[in-house]
């Protein structure tokens, strides 16, 4: 049993590093998505939807990769601290943001967008 | 690996970078700075490993601590032209914005 | 007296796992800062159950899962959305009303609603909530129900839904 | 960790991106004329240069950048923002004359001088050989400290730091007076317990022209 455990541990060490990078990748690519839709969409609220990808999974992805090639547990505390931070403020960001515009008078698009750029002006 | 995935954060910066100067509003631009300090904060990161040396994610926290309370400053300050005034005991966060119908 | 040992354990911990290095003097050196760290929590009156919220730790920890797994769901959703080629949006405003009580039940499903991509929470009135959505078919008051009831009870207690 | 050559083109490219990041930011606050979009441009700004800090192996600079530039020089340019108005005047087509030579020549002399720097990491150059490395090799002997640059500003030069520490210290005291952070009669009205003013109505949520 122990026998099985140490190999598993010495699996563990050979195959952690490219799995942390590539782990990274994945975040930082999702992060890229996320940019890619900040540029795109059409109009502020729906641009915030979009970063909050970058805020969530490509930030949860990135710091688990850094996790896995992390050398000591004080690196791990530091990235969980990271990303309990990340986790707690960003959301609170994101709504002082919404809540700014909205009170600042700002409308949002409505309806569907396909493409053209059809506004419609919400019911006031 | 690991500097492919700096390389992609960065490019993702310089994307948000375009973004915070076409705008158009002020809160395009706010959003975007957001994003940005929180790819800063990875980037950081990602940089300590791809350098072998992951100590400097102290300065990773310090960025997510700083990134979000100047974020709220400016909000802050956009709302009440002003950095004095409390934000607690106030009654509904939502203004007069709630009444707004959809 | 309890909140104030929740957060000198809390700033104790975060010391410890900051610095890295053990010496005697650095030692002092940092329980003196988390003594000053706690002062300053006392003047400005932070010493409350917002403060250390440990109470609501295992309602938190049962609750966490399950936003993970919308999260997830609702990232692919957003994605998609992102690189597809003909821009399929169709975002809405919607009013949701809350069964939670307190503030920090509120807070944690206002946070909850903003954390899964696709919806923010724009604004907040009494137990009404503004929520801006990017699908209108997803953001209807029927699918946060699930998510107001599971912080509702995660963060009121357990006879906060009925 | 990944082979050491491939490592260098990732740091060679991450250092090019970065710089360019740094040059069209420095470019677009020169040309952008709306102060909002500048203040928020100075703040990426030192964001990035503080990775870049970070890349050339200068944390401590990186610290301190992260904690001034990024959040401190933010929040002071927006209180000086509410003093003056939102965008900056168009100034005359050759006014920008002469600060652009200045500014190329200082630039070309500075690029001629940085043939001569050292390599970054050189053990043979002077700041690696002489006093420094002594400072090095005596630090945590004598103090116990080990960042060498914390033992160097807190003990070796404790006097110096507590002597400009304070001068920071009352510089930014004075910072705060002169732009008061607000209108005071706002904040006199908030702390006797009135209602909040609502914020304008009459603020365009666009801000202005910074097409240029």
């Amino acid at each position: 049993m122990s026998d099985f455990i140490a190999n598993l541990q010495a699996w563990f060490e050979v195959v952690r590093y490219p799995a942390g990078a590539a782990v990274s990748l994945a975040g930082a690519l999702l992060c890229m998505v996320g940019t890619i839709g900040v540029m795109r969409f059409p109009d502020f609220y729906t641009r915030l939807h979009a970063a909050s990808i970058t805020d969530t999974s490509g930030a949860t992805l990135v710091l688990i990769g850094m996790a896995l090639m992390a050398p000591g547990w004080l690196i791990v505390a530091k990235l969980l601290t990271i990303f309990l931070f990340m986790f707690f403020t960003s959301p609170t960001a994101s709504h002082a943001v919404a809540n700014a515009a909205h009170t600042a008078g700002l409308q949002p698009l409505i309806g569907p967008i396909n493409g053209r750029r059809n506004r419609e002006e919400d019911s006031q | 690996m690991t500097a492919a995935a700096l390389i992609a954060i960065l490019l993702g910066m310089v994307l948000l970078l375009i973004r915070t100067l076409l705008g158009p509003t002020l809160y395009d631009r706010v959003l975007a700075v957001n994003s940005f300090g929180t790819k800063t904060v990875l980037a950081l990161g990602l940089l300590g490993f791809v350098m072998g040396r992951p100590e400097f994610l102290d300065i990773a926290i310090l960025y997510a601590l700083i990134n979000f309370v100047s974020t709220i400053a400016i909000l802050k300050f956009f709302r009440y032209r002003s950095f004095q005034v409390p934000l607690t005991g106030r009654t509904g966060t939502g203004g007069q914005g709630g009444k707004r119908n959809v | 007296m309890a909140y104030f040992l929740g957060l000198f354990v809390a700033l104790v911990a975060f010391w410890l796992g900051m610095s890295g290095h053990y010496t005697p003097l650095l030692l002092c050196l940092g329980s003196v800062s988390v003594a000053l760290c706690l002062i300053l929590a006392y003047r400005l009156d932070l010493i409350d159950s917002e403060g250390s919220p440990y109470g609501r730790m295992l309602g938190f920890s049962l609750y966490f899962p399950w936003l993970m797994k919308e999260i997830i769901k609702a990232n692919w959703t957003v994605i998609q959305a992102c690189l597809r080629a003909d821009l399929d949006i169709a975002p809405a405003l919607v009013k949701v009303k809350s069964v939670c009580r307190s503030d920090l039940a509120k807070v944690t499903f206002a946070n909850s609603i903003t954390l899964t991509p696709g919806t923010v929470t724009v604004a907040i009135e009494g137990d009404k909530l503004l929520v801006h959505g990017l699908y209108e078919q997803d953001s209807q008051p029927e699918a946060f129900a699930e998510m107001d009831r599971r912080s509702a009870r995660a963060i009121d207690g357990r006879g906060a839904t009925t | 960790m990944s082979d050491p050559v491939q490592a260098d083109i990732g740091l060679a490219l991450v250092n090019i991106l970065l710089l360019g990041i740094l040059f069209v930011v420095a470019l677009s606050i020169a040309r952008i004329r709306s102060l909002f979009a500048i203040v928020m441009l100075s703040g990426v700004y030192s964001l990035v240069s503080a990775v870049w800090y970070v890349v050339v192996d200068a944390v401590d600079v990186a610290f301190t950048e992260a904690a001034v530039g990024a959040g401190m020089s933010t929040v002071v340019l927006l209180g000086a923002m509410l003093l003056t108005s939102r965008t900056v005047k168009p100034d005359k087509k050759f006014a920008r004359l002469g600060p652009a030579l200045v500014v190329i020549a200082t630039g070309i002399m500075l690029i001629y001088a940085s043939v001569d720097l050292p390599a970054l990491g050189d053990p043979t150059s002077p700041v690696n050989t002489g006093v420094g490395l002594t400072y090095l090799q005596v630090n945590w002997a004598d103090t116990g400290i080990p960042n060498v640059v914390t033992s160097v500003l807190g003990s070796y030069r404790g006097y110096d730091t507590l002597g400009e520490t304070s001068v920071v210290f009352i510089a930014g005291l004075a910072v705060a007076l002169l732009l008061g952070f607000g209108e005071r009669s706002l904040a006199d009205s908030i702390r006797k317990g009135d209602r909040l003013p609502t914020p304008r109505e009459s603020e365009p949520a666009k801000d202005e022209d910074d097409a240029s």
